[in-house]
């Protein structure tokens, strides 16, 4: 069976790659920043993932206003590079893992949850950056990776309680693999408090960013109650991607460890939220 | 359709919803004509033949040109598209949010780094209407 | 409000467009065919709908093997005709409805169905042959259509069971448009009993399709018990689009007038399954 | 990945699943293709030449020259992506449905005409195996 080790959270804002494939990682204000991932980088290597299932949501790239799903699965065997109007990051191509994602596709959508499912797609920030954060500049990924995006561009997107829904159903299918000893790492991108748009541009909102990291962990059915117009106010417009933290934490055992928690203002608009927890399966 | 929703309350905020999206979706189209190289090439050496190629509304073409991005969101554009035009022109998340608050860059990374924007007093359009 | 007046339900064998298109229908192999069709050419008169709610398959058509949706809503404008391989059928145009379909998808991704909304579709046999089946040969369509496609091509398709719940969404989404007095009739495509592949080709089960044909109307809660299993040694490789007709049910009113049923084996390879109900609101 | 599936054991059938969908990927591409009328006319001009075009298989070359409808199946064709080649050819579903089950077109339309093929005996492969 495959084991679901933990999973990390992160804020994956574009300027944090800029800033790695740009060398600015040790200016002051960058580097304030890349401090927090420390721990990460050591927490990775323990952890040893083959396979990364990354949650995070494409920013107008793969997905044009042509076809908007709602939750979507890459089940290629590689995912090119998007490029988002500067050219490609400079980074590897991310390499999937058709077995395991195909795998989870079926599971979930007999558990009914309805899927896209997806053979071929570029990847853009959202899915680069955090990989990025935690393994530094590499010449390839050490790991698989299955992306897994959600749609929070076009209102509304799948409510709080659907996202923690199916991390639970995505968690009960990765555990149901049959490939003896996969080690599985889950991430959960997006957020914390940002607003990117319009005269409120520049909202962050510390305490409410707080409080979720303090219930993500022990209490994570206090946040399925939180609405789109409650994330919307108080998270910012853009806040509401925090509802990709919840498929994450679904996906891990009811009990888990908080083993590194890190929250830092601003990265360029963002309120930067980063967490690792540790599965305890009974 | 001038429907009512919870979410026009917040001030200075406007959600990507279904008016919206079909308001901008020749605008947003453009934007991401521009993740090609050759189109962003394109584009640079004649804006104005570049936008006719699309079905944009006059509206939706000055104020591309003109780079002012609460006019691009006001007809149906959204930032995540808006990003490969200020991408294609060198610039940032922060530049273009600068922009949209009016404020300079470095009275709006001054922000940024006091703690941003605070919520108190943000979280709805009677409380920007009372602060006079 | 706008109103569901009721629902049909049809196959949409290929073979049926291509007989309309080259005016074979009175040959007496087509013609037994629609005349099974004629009570529902007077019927969608009477009923008058404004728009219909098409559930449907496509066929490898708009959606490759890149991506494959599993529930879709077309919100665009128009739909265009397909080349399926021997040009576009010679067929109008689809006129969709942009204000409804987009009311819709915003409610039932409120309400936990994880659709793809799409702005950008051509339509296949599977969409089009239905409404020639009911509305002849025109130059226009005389009603506005709103595509849900719904994948049955890779396995595995959504539940029969997700699919009543999705119906049952879709009808509480349309009733609560706030446009006076839209009309809205709701077609549920695809089977009976079909398989057009392999050693089985040619498979139809009768007992099992008047037997679904018996309870859809009174009792569709049994049928939403049927395991893809079922289905697929049942009714064909093919006649898992059944699941389909259960969305269109769903729609309707708890209670619904049958007002026609029509079983005819074969067109092509197919037993055509025609249905017409009304709905009995409170 | 010799996976046990509960609808392995329906016999004649080959339902399209993840494996499936994998082995086949570049050959219902193929398929796809043709829905293009210019596509269509330089696969009927060079059919070999057209097919270097696409990632497949040699097996899956072959079954499509030979118009091998079972064959292309075994190597990851989905019907409904078979179905733009056999249109493409003017041949019809029935045409195809006939030619895999190695009955002629009139038989297997006979067979049609007198309600289909049963269910009875048809359900799981051990029927097939006990009717020697
Ligand atoms: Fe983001
Ligand atoms: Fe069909």
């Amino acid at each position: 069976m495959a084991k679901i080790i933990g999973g990390l959270t992160t804020s994956h804002v574009p300027a944090l790659g800029a800033a790695m494939d740009n060398g600015k990682t040790e200016e002051p204000y960058w580097k304030a920043v890349f401090d927090g991932y420390e721990r990460a980088k050591s927490w990775i290597v323990e952890a040893s993932p083959d396979v990364i299932f990354l949650v995070y949501n494409d920013h107008a790239t793969a997905f044009s206003m042509d076809l908007i799903p709602t939750f979507a699965i890459g089940c290629a065997e590689e995912f090119p590079i998007a490029d988002e109007g500067w050219g490609p990051r400079p980074v590897p191509t991310v390499k999937g893992h058709p077995d395991l994602a195909w795998h989870v596709a079926q599971s979930v959508i007999l558990d009914e949850f309805d899927l896209t499912i997806i053979n071929k797609m570029e990847v853009d920030h959202g899915l680069t950056v955090p990989l990025s954060l935690v393994y530094g500049q590499v010449k390839e990924w050490p790991v698989r990776v299955i992306p897994f995006p959600v749609n929070v561009v076009q209102y509304p997107p799948p409510t709080a309680n659907r996202c923690y829904n199916l991390g639970k159903a995505l968690g009960k299918a990765i555990r149901s693999f049959e490939q003896q000893d996969l080690r599985v790492v889950v991430f959960g991108t997006g957020g914390m408090s940002h607003q990117l748009q319009g005269k409120r541009a520049g909202l962050i909102n510390k305490k409410f960013d707080l409080a979720f990291q303090d219930k993500i962990g022990p209490n994570p059915q206090a946040l399925t109650k939180i609405s789109h117009l409650e994330f919307l106010r108080e998270s910012g417009s853009e806040g509401i991607e925090l509802v990709m933290w919840l498929i994450m934490r679904g996906a891990l055992s009811e009990q888990v460890k908080e083993v590194h928690r890190f929250y830092h203002v601003p990265a360029s608009n963002t309120a930067v939220g980063h967490m690792i927890f540790e599965s305890q399966e009974a | 359709m001038p429907k009512v929703n919870d979410y026009d309350d917040i001030p200075g905020t406007t959600v990507f919803d279904a008016a919206r999206s079909r308001k901008g979706y020749h605008l947003n189209s453009f934007c991401m004509s521009l993740m090609k190289a050759e189109n962003r090439a394109a584009f640079k050496a004649d804006e104005e033949g570049y936008l006719k190629r699309f079905g944009m509304t006059e509206a939706q073409r000055q104020a591309v040109l003109k780079r002012d991005w609460n006019w691009m969101i006001q007809e149906g554009g959204n930032i995540y598209f808006l990003a490969k035009l200020f991408f294609t022109d060198g610039n940032s998340f922060q530049y273009a949010a600068a922009e949209m608050t009016g404020m300079s860059q470095e009275d709006y990374a001054k922000m940024m780094l006091a703690g941003g924007r605070p919520i108190e007093g943000n979280r709805s359009k009677s409380e920007w209407e009372n602060r006079g």
